[in-house]
């Protein structure tokens, strides 16, 4: 066991920042992807241009620079908008917090947008023909058919974005968030020990990988049950 | 509203993070002091130095207290108390190394500043053809001194004095006299927030003169550096 | 602030070329070396022997499941911590920012490409193999002649996304004072403040360098799969051609 | 046209010329089809004939180029998009013919991600707006019918091909159609399986259920229909009794196909 | 045995009592072949018993659990692995055995990165270290004998089913094996392609080309060979002159599977 030197309560305080900016982006990037991919596949060109726009743009960028540029952007735009529009003058914040978790969350939609769009076209054609050729709608074939199977194809390529953005958590550390890596540098100013600390920060990102896939991989067992082959006997 | 500070975090002695996550340092006394002189509440708003600025610019706080420096061009951007203390830039490097400290002599070493302080600016400016490596806090540039990647740094004078009483500093020296000694450290506010600044230099006055701010200098250094 | 600086842009402007050179070699450089690198990573991964298969799945996990961040903090800091490597022989490399921002980026892209590898290793058809085995092929030449050169195929749209992904990476190397694309513009803010418009000429740079680079990495994959589109030509004269082309992934 | 179509009243279905292109080729080149009610029609082709689409336009799985479908005398109204195609303009009269009209496809198309009575109860629950309580009675009746009543719990994954055939046949009943088109029911099946499958084909053919049924096997179209068209190159061919079709073929492409198919 | 293997001389392929088990289950549980120059002998049996998996064992495609193989009396020698299979101990010895076995897959395996010509001649000159102009010689005279000199450059993704099959022949023949494995060489095509390769095979017997060949075509099985083997449950069933196999079988159970497979 490393001396910390009394840094181990910063430590978990960092992780339990990373953690929270992961899960506070998670459900907003599945929502970015989803409406990506709606727009992606939509029968409208107008929509099916924003959505590869956005998927473009935001695959493209670094994702330190969308931080950044959110974080600075955001507010200097924000406050010119409500002093334009309505005249206000006050102060608009977008705590780190918030620009981390839209920019994370930003990133993560448009990659999420392509597994998603990959799982809605992966989905056999004749499924939906079945469901029409029953007299349902659009609407229903979607909700009944198309997505309760979206879930389960997109699975394995959510989880590994998922993976990814929990590292990316690092890069919001420039916008003076606290999370593990900002507390790592911190730690490594005062005691002066980049290998112990440096070190620690990717045991800890290990050990949240492994927990993570772990549950990944429950939750792929139970969206494919059903749809995997018997065991013999 | 409470007055809203924006600092650094990451340049001991004057501001830094204990091992609670708590701001600690010189730069924090005195806002400390300031605020109560002043009768206002404060919280802090720790930020990367370099993006301190555009940070004080989108609002994200009301004053910088991080040992910045009075500059012409930061002028331009931001208005500046008057100062809380004086600083003067001076080289560091290992004990022994025979260092002059003229574009020429430098030539063919590797110097190290943080990005976007006056220390940087200094040496962009008077050493030219030298390899300036810009670091994002003092502290990895310090790192990189110890590792022996840097021939020298240039930094606040008082910043040296401590990292070379600390234990990490003990194969190190200051180099050569001060380079520059007129570097004035203030407040920094938005441009136009007048009351704001004048407030802040009744306050530092004051506690110039209640001897608070001698206390506090006590602290961390044997000499007055107001 | 007042307007916006298109003139500060302007001005800047070749500073961030400047940057973006800088980007550009560190990605094509470790893109090569990862790449090296990743090719017996791969194959011992996909090997059906478990302990030849360990110590490339210890690398690979290590450096997928770690922020690259703390990967190049470990070697560019970390390391230096170390009074035996600073005496060592490898220390001129070593102290070099650029060699670290190099290995780091070598080795993490190497895990990275070494997964892809994997996949699509085991993507081709075992037929394919056991066809070349009931000929006589041994193991080498099978990996040489079908494995390879089929998985290769097979992966070049996923290793595309790897080289994009490694250019976004790249934007890391500021933090040990290297001047690509992301710490110039970092240097220009201090200078001029003016982070909105640096950031965003930055990232229209980053943009059209990685739109290049995937109009490269669609090229290579039309040439590959040239055979698929051609119109096959029947032989008039027993003129053999060379095979040239590779087939689409499964 | 046949006999059949002399045994008066209005057809339950009718298709008129309908046409089919896609982009180049005319696949479909006016196709007409009257449906009576116990009706048992078996349609035969060479591969690439146009069965199929034939089939899958019956119900506006695909789009016609031209021609027109009226259910009980009832035109679907159409009008033509910018492609050539026959668009259904009202979507509620195109649902209400669809839920009347029911399709089994060649390659089952069941739903993997419920249950066989979920697959069953689906429609009536969805479309017919029936309760569920009701709807799983019925599906579970169903099942009992074409021999699954034991699988109704299991996942399509689970099923051999000719279980899951049979369960997208209740899947169609269930809908309680007037017509059942069938393509290639059995065309992905083992022969081992084919069997089955034919034999809930027979049991509804018994009870007097209006069909069309594309399909391969020979003597099943023979045995089970009231009558036998066979498509060559998007028209019909020949069409009428199958007995005779079948024994005296009167173009010679319905005796080579029958040649190549019978031996 | 038959009254083939008393035609003198020592077999040019000999395999003893081969075992084959998957985990639980023996797949294989002994079977015998002695392959003679110029014999074709053509393996039956029903889906799963087997025998896939016994050719695939001759040239240790699979390991077998037990058994011997020789080449021209000359024994593959194996050693066990943990999991109880005879892996082949001499890597070289191995590629030998294969280089002069030929196997002809079900399912082609061509390799689709390389033109017809390139798969056919990449064994001669990977292997056998043929010069490149001899290999591209031989290979064009060989695809001229199957039919495709005119499609040696294509990519197998444009040929149709039976091309395929006549090119993953014509790749095999390239080796000039002693002997050659097929492995139901038709029941990947078409009805309509089957004939084009039946023909090749036929063509292959007439040559005096030593061959076992596993097939679902009775006709074929009967026409060509010289000898058949039935395999019931990883077991020789029955095994001898064709004529008399199949006109009076002595097993019932070989008379149900022809029963059911002439019909
Ligand atoms: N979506 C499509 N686009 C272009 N051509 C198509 C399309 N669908 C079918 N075709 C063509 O239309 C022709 C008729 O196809 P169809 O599926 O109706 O044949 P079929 O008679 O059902 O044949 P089979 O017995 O093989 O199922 C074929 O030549 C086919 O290639
Ligand atoms: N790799 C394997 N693991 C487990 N069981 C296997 C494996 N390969 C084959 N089997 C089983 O061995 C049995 C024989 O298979 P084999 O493929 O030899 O049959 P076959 O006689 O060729 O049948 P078919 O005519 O269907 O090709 C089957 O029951 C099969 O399920
Ligand atoms: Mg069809
Ligand atoms: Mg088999």
């Amino acid at each position: 066991m490393p001396d910390f030197q009394g840094f181990e309560n910063q430590l978990l305080a960092g992780t339990w920042m990373t953690l929270r900016l992961a899960f506070a982006t998670l459900p907003l990037g599945i929502a970015l992807g989803l409406m990506g991919a709606a727009a992606r596949l939509s029968r409208l060109k107008v929509l099916r241009g924003l959505g590869t726009a956005y998927v473009e743009v935001f695959r493209g960028l670094p994702e330190l620079l969308v931080v950044l540029t959110i974080y600075f952007g955001a507010s200097v735009v924000l406050m010119g908008l409500a002093k334009r529009l309505f005249d206000y003058d006050g102060y608009i914040e977008l705590s780190p917090f918030i620009a981390g978790t839209l920019a994370l969350a930003l990133t993560f939609g448009a990659y999420a947008t392509e597994v998603f769009r990959g799982a809605f076209q992966a989905i056999p054609k004749g499924q939906a023909e079945a469901a029409l050729a029953l007299g349902m709608s659009r609407g229903q074939v979607f909700r009944r058919v198309t997505l309760p199977q979206t879930w389960r194809l997109a699975l394995p390529g959510l989880g590994n974005l998922f993976l990814i953005m929990m590292k990316d958590t690092a890069l919001v550390s420039v916008i003076g968030l606290e999370e593990l890596m900002r507390k790592t540098q911190f730690a490594v100013g005062q005691t002066k020990e980049p290998f112990t600390f440096y070190l620690s920060a990717a045991l800890i990102y290990l050990t949240l990988t492994v927990v993570a896939m772990a549950l990944l991989h429950l939750m792929e067992r139970r969206a494919n049950r059903g749809l995997l082959p018997r065991r013999a006997g | 509203d409470p007055l809203r500070i924006g600092t650094e975090g990451a340049y001991p002695p004057f501001n830094e993070v204990n091992e609670n996550g708590e701001l600690i340092g010189f730069d924090i006394d005195i806002a400390k002091a300031l605020c109560a002189e002043m009768a206002v509440e404060c919280t802090f708003v720790k930020q990367d130095w370099d993006g301190i600025i555009p940070g004080l610019l989108a609002k994200k706080y009301d004053a910088i207290i991080a040992s910045m420096s009075i500059t012409e061009e930061r002028e331009k951007t931001v208005d500046f108390t008057e100062r809380y203390y004086t600083n003067k830039l001076q080289f560091i490097g290992p004990k022994g190394a025979d260092l002059t400290i003229t574009a020429e002599g430098m030539a063919g070493k590797t110097i190290g500043a943080q990005r976007a302080t006056v220390s940087a600016k200094w040496a962009e400016e008077n050493m030219p053809g030298v390899d300036i490596k810009l670091y994002d806090t003092q502290e990895n540039a310090y790192l990189d001194l110890e590792a022996g990647r840097l021939d020298a740094i240039i930094a606040d004078q008082l910043v040296n004095y401590e990292w070379l009483n600390s234990e990490a500093g003990a194969d190190f020296e200051f180099k050569g006299e001060p380079v520059f000694e007129n570097d004035l450290i203030g407040i920094a506010v938005r441009e136009g927030e007048d009351e704001l600044r004048e407030n802040l230099n009744a306050a530092i006055k004051a506690i110039v003169e209640d001897g608070t701010y001698a206390e506090i200098n006590q602290r961390y250094f044997p000499f007055s550096i107001y | 602030m007042d307007g916006f600086g298109w003139d500060i842009i302007l001005q800047s402007l070749p500073k961030l070329l400047e940057g973006l050179w800088v980007t550009a070699q560190l990605v094509l450089v470790s893109g090569l070396f990862g790449l090296l690198l990743a090719l017996p990573l791969g194959i011992a991964r996909s090997s059906p022997r478990p302990w030849v298969r360990a110590l490339p799945f210890g690398y690979i996990f290590f450096f997928r499941g770690t922020p690259l961040l703390v990967q190049l903090f470990l070697i560019y800091y970390g390391l230096a911590q170390f009074e035996a490597i600073r005496q060592g022989p490898l220390w001129y490399l070593l102290r070099e920012p650029y060699v670290c921002a190099l290995l780091t980026f070598s080795l993490h892209t190497a895990a990275y490409i070494a997964e892809i590898l994997r996949g699509a290793l085991q993507a081709v058809p075992p037929g394919e193999v056991e066809a070349a085995r009931a000929i006589g092929m041994g193991r080498w030449l099978t990996l040489r002649r079908v494995l390879l050169p089929r998985a290769a195929q097979i992966g070049l749209p996923a290793y595309g996304n790897e080289v994009i992904l490694m250019v976004k990476g790249s934007a890391l190397a500021s933090t040990i004072t290297l001047l690509d694309l992301t710490g110039m513009a970092r240097t220009l803010i201090a200078g001029n403040y003016r982070a909105v418009e640096m950031f965003l000429a930055a990232g229209v740079l980053y943009l059209i360098f990685n739109w290049v680079l995937q109009r490269l990495f669609r090229l290579a994959e039309r040439a590959m799969n040239r055979h698929l589109r051609e119109p096959p030509r029947l032989v008039q004269q027993p003129v053999p051609r060379v095979p040239s082309g590779l087939d689409p992934p499964l | 046209m046949t006999g059949r179509d002399a045994n008066g009243g209005a057809p339950m279905l009718s298709a008129r010329d309908i046409r089919k292109r896609f982009g180049e080729v005319e696949v479909l080149k006016g196709v007409s089809v009257d449906a009576h009610p116990g009706d048992v029609i078996t349609i035969l082709g060479a591969s690439g004939s146009g069965k199929s689409t034939f089939l899958r336009c019956l119900n506006f799985l695909e789009t016609p180029t031209g021609g027109s479908v009226m259910l009980h005398g009832e035109p679907i109204v159409t009008r033509p998009d910018g492609e050539g195609n026959h668009q259904p303009r009202d979507r509620r009269q195109l649902r209400r013919l669809r839920a009347r009209v029911g399709f089994v496809f060649q390659q089952f198309n069941l739903w993997p991600h419920m249950t066989v009575l979920g697959n069953v109860a689906e429609g009536p629950r969805q479309v017919l707006k029936t309760s569920r309580a009701e709807a799983e009675a019925r599906a579970l009746a169903l099942l009992e019918k074409v021999g699954l009543a034991e699988r109704a719990n299991f996942y399509p994954a689970h099923l051999s091909g000719g279980q899951q055939q049979r369960a997208a046949i209740a899947r169609t009943l269930a809908m309680d159609p007037e017509l059942i088109l069938f393509d290639e029911p059995t065309s992905a099946l083992d022969p081992e399986l084919v069997g089955e499958v034919l034999e809930v084909i027979r049991g509804l053919a018994r009870e007097g259920r209006t069909m069309l049924i594309v399909t391969h096997e020979m003597g099943f179209a023979r045995e089970v229909a009231t009558r036998t068209m066979f498509l060559h190159e998007g028209l019909v061919e020949e069409d009428g009794d199958p007995e005779a079709l079948f024994t005296q073929p009167e173009s010679e492409r319905l005796r080579q196909f029958l040649r190549r198919h019978l031996s």
